[in-house]
């Protein structure tokens, strides 16, 4: 294999796996559902500077993940409290961290139709963080009140529940959410956009600080990482992915 | 105890219209073949489960009029996109849909398979998932205090259907990894399997291969279909077969593509 | 992720006094070497579950005055008569006793399994096992009608110990048929591993064995115990010790014989 | 293997076993408990009768049951209606179908103590032919009623219940069991044994007809199946059993 070189330009899927690794902090495990390259260069970006801590558990790939007991297995495993970060994402999400897999308009006679809600109704509870990332930052996906609520931001104090989002990671900005205020908070807005254009863009209401920091871009260690040591093992799961933003080709 | 037939229509011949059919998520062993002679059959009116998702095969069955009502957690093509003749057909209302979670599936199926009428499951509460299942029950969690949890009612099937790598002579079915199949057999009232070879000897007198083996006990009828996956993957054995999914999501974007693509690859035993 | 330790003792650092213990069935692979080094340590107060019966191990336990409670259906000896120590313990009520029935027992792993409160059950309306059992709960089944159904509450042990043929360096552990020692572990905290031997290569790996194979991410701490089931069997490995366990029989029957038995066979470690 | 010859004598464990092969009737599937040769006798019995069928699963047999889904599978397989005959017992049963497995005398300081339930607190609503068998018949196992329900012989009509106790067999009758009606009637008394010494021996209250006849005697058929060739099946699982009743001997 052969990786990019280290003088190589920041993309914008370096920073973003960059953020979402940050946002991982110090856990046990993260598990990443299929199609999610970027949360998936993260959790292993994470795990590599962490010294092998967290585990990591990449759905998309057998080889990645330990399941033995089934389809079940993910979830009795978040039920038991062994899964600490997930990521979701939403056809809508709005301003209180509902988010919607299902459809827009009226349920029975839906003007879109998604794939469906998969298992956000019960992961979005149960695993502490839940990382919330939509790259298409507009007010299309980002609206005041999604159409369908396949999962709830927050739940009434009674109602059992251990997770839910903390953060949402798009291509202009990161926010993070405050489960007890039920809103999100404008954290950094990415380099090249603007906190005006995160406004323009966005359909719900959030806490905007007086001054809102640009999102710091990698270091170079962290760069060096990402591109030399966890897009060879990308490139295992999401070759398309690891070629395109890493030059990482696989040998036939 | 299972019977060998010699051909799909033949181990098919229980799954009558309107029946109740359990299938497997996309990559747990498809009965792919399988489907694709359900749909030359004419089979009509399925009440479709997927376990806990489904993807080609749900759509192929959707956009042939095999089906009234699916219960599911997603209908997709992964990384192919959405499932056309799925999203086209909820629009139009030409299917009934019972949205679901993954692991609500995943436990009223269990439910079945331990012979109870329901089972409990954290999350769902404030979710629209819930509010459109009046079949499922909120109770206060007589363990706890103002406690909400969401029972859900077993799942019993007519008939589970899946494709596995293995069946000995006596019908014993290598499954693997994939216990997800197991329960759906204990859940339902008969299982039919598609597989890609018999093989000499007994699974389940091998200490090693008994581990992975569904009991040919709970077994119906089987029916060697090699590659009876395809396009679909088989854990272990073969991937997906990534230009035919992207051929199938260019032609199913139409309703005429999608009658091109059955008359080629359904209709036309010699593709199937 | 679990520590392959090199005694036994390091092993079970985590078993403290009052630890609630599950254990699996007499035929399971009961890690028999491990209940002898506890006994050689000194344990007190055990909470012991037995998934969902014991024989020898509980006996042992009881008879060292390891044990504060016991949950579970039945201990015996099998055809080698009563489990004398329990039965006398119970008589002289030196230990709480929380009698059970075996499904429940599966049935209450399984909800911590699935990280919900309970489980519920069929049968049991109508026995004195409900009757003694006063936390377990009759509803009235809400998809029912006059349907009354008793819950039970999940089980979540601190820790799960038992004994397996093998396991691979990074700790994942071959526990081939014996599924229940994976709904123990994911039921529990902790999870104490002794095995016949290490293996080379990689469990997870290899398609075939990966079906009947727990995860070391589930498991704390294994010890490599030969014949560390003795004299118990272990499922595809070795049978009962039967004259072991006849003499063992014999000489439990009495304290003073009990004494001896512990004597030559627990504390005199050349014959652990 | 060397087998008894035809000639030999009626044994006792013959003709029980014989009279339960009666009682299984034709069913799909029969399991049989651990410790259990005379049971495990009449059921393999049954499945050469039936050329194949009931299916027999002999729980103390590896080689001769099926499950590969831990020890959970016998009780899942019940609750899925899948088990047909199942065989109780009890350290006493009372007249009312009534098995007490735990204890005698106050349940916290009791006098006996029995191993415990096992699975019957369940199987015993759930096996829709639950045949108790109990060798010794005496005021001591046969009682007026148990001390300790393991699992009540009937229930009130809303409880969900499939199975119950049909019959019980001794070494000294045969009764079966009225649901409808809670209680014992005896149907025919062994060769040997006397109306008289059963109603001296029973400590339960039972229906008696005006005519009670004796134990029918397996058929010359059925005792050359049983020793010919059940015994040789039966003797890899209980090798001593096979050894004194059937002179079946194993070749070391």
């Amino acid at each position: 294999m052969t990786a990019a070189p280290p003088e190589q330009k920041l993309s914008n899927e370096e920073l973003l796996a960059s953020v979402i690794a940050d946002l991982i902090g110090d856990v046990r495990h993260v598990a990443v559902g299929n199609a999610s390259p970027i949360p998936a260069t993260a959790a292993l970006l994470a795990r590599e500077r962490g010294g092998g801590k967290p585990y990591v558990s990449l759905l998309q790939s057998r080889k990645h993940n330990f399941f033995t007991d089934g389809g079940r297995e993910l979830f009795d495993c978040a039920g038991q409290g062994r899964i600490d970060v997930f990521f979701l994402s939403g056809g809508e999400i709005d301003g209180e961290g509902n988010i919607n897999l299902v459809s827009i308009g009226e349920y029975e006679h839906p003007k879109v139709r998604f794939p469906g809600s998969f298992g956000a109704a019960y992961l979005y509870y149960v695993v502490p963080k839940v990382i919330l990332f939509r790259t298409e930052h507009s007010r299309r996906t980002l609206v005041p009140k999604v159409s369908f609520v396949s999962a709830p931001g927050t739940s009434p104090e009674n109602v059992f529940r251990n997770g839910g989002p903390i953060a949402l990671v798009t291509n202009r900005c990161v926010f993070s959410f405050d489960q007890t205020h039920r809103r999100f908070r404008l954290e950094s807005v990415h380099p090249g956009h603007a906190v005006s254009e995160v406004a323009e863009h966005t359909g719900f209401a959030y806490v905007q600080p007086a001054a809102v920091p640009e999102t710091p871009s990698p270091s170079a260690e962290t760069l060096r990482l990402m591109r030399q040591v966890v897009a060879p093992e990308l490139a295992e799961v999401y070759p398309q992915f690891a070629a395109r933003i890493f030059g990482v080709r696989v040998p036939a | 105890m299972p019977q060998i037939v010699p051909t799909l229509d033949e181990a098919l011949a229980s799954i009558a219209d309107g029946c109740v059919l359990a299938v497997p998520r996309e990559n747990s062993g498809v009965a792919m073949a399988a489907t694709r002679a359900l749909i030359r059959r004419g089979v009509k009116r399925l009440e479709l489960i997927a376990l806990p998702t489904s993807s080609l095969q749900a759509d192929l069955l959707i956009g042939a009029g095999c089906v009234a009502l699916i219960e599911t957690s997603a209908v997709s093509l992964g990384e192919f996109g959405p499932a056309p003749r799925f999203t086209a057909a909820v629009i139009a209302g030409s299917i009934k849909m019972k949205d679901a979670t993954c692991p609500a599936l995943h436990a009223a199926f269990q439910a079945a398979e331990k012979g109870v009428p329901f089972f409990p499951l954290r999350g769902l509460i404030g979710s629209d998932v819930l509010a459109h299942r009046p079949d499922w029950r909120m109770i206060d969690n007589p363990f706890g205090n103002n406690d909400p949890i969401v029972l859900l009612p077993a799942i019993k099937p007519d008939v589970a259907l899946f494709h596995s790598p293995m069946a000995d002579r006596a019908g014993n079915v290598w499954i693997g990894r994939q216990r997800e199949l197991a329960t759906m057999a204990h859940a339902s009232a008969k299982t039919i399997v598609t597989v890609e070879k018999i093989v000499d000897g007994d699974l389940l007198a091998d200490a090693t291969l008994s581990a992975g083996t569904l009991p040919g006990f709970y077994v119906d009828s089987i029916a060697v279909a090699p590659r009876g996956a395809w396009p679909l993957p088989l854990p272990d054995h073969y991937a997906w077969d990534e230009k035919h999914l992207a051929e199938y999501a260019r032609l199913a974007a139409s309703e005429e593509g999608f009658a091109k693509y059955l008359e080629q690859y359904v209709y036309d035993r010699r593709a199937a």
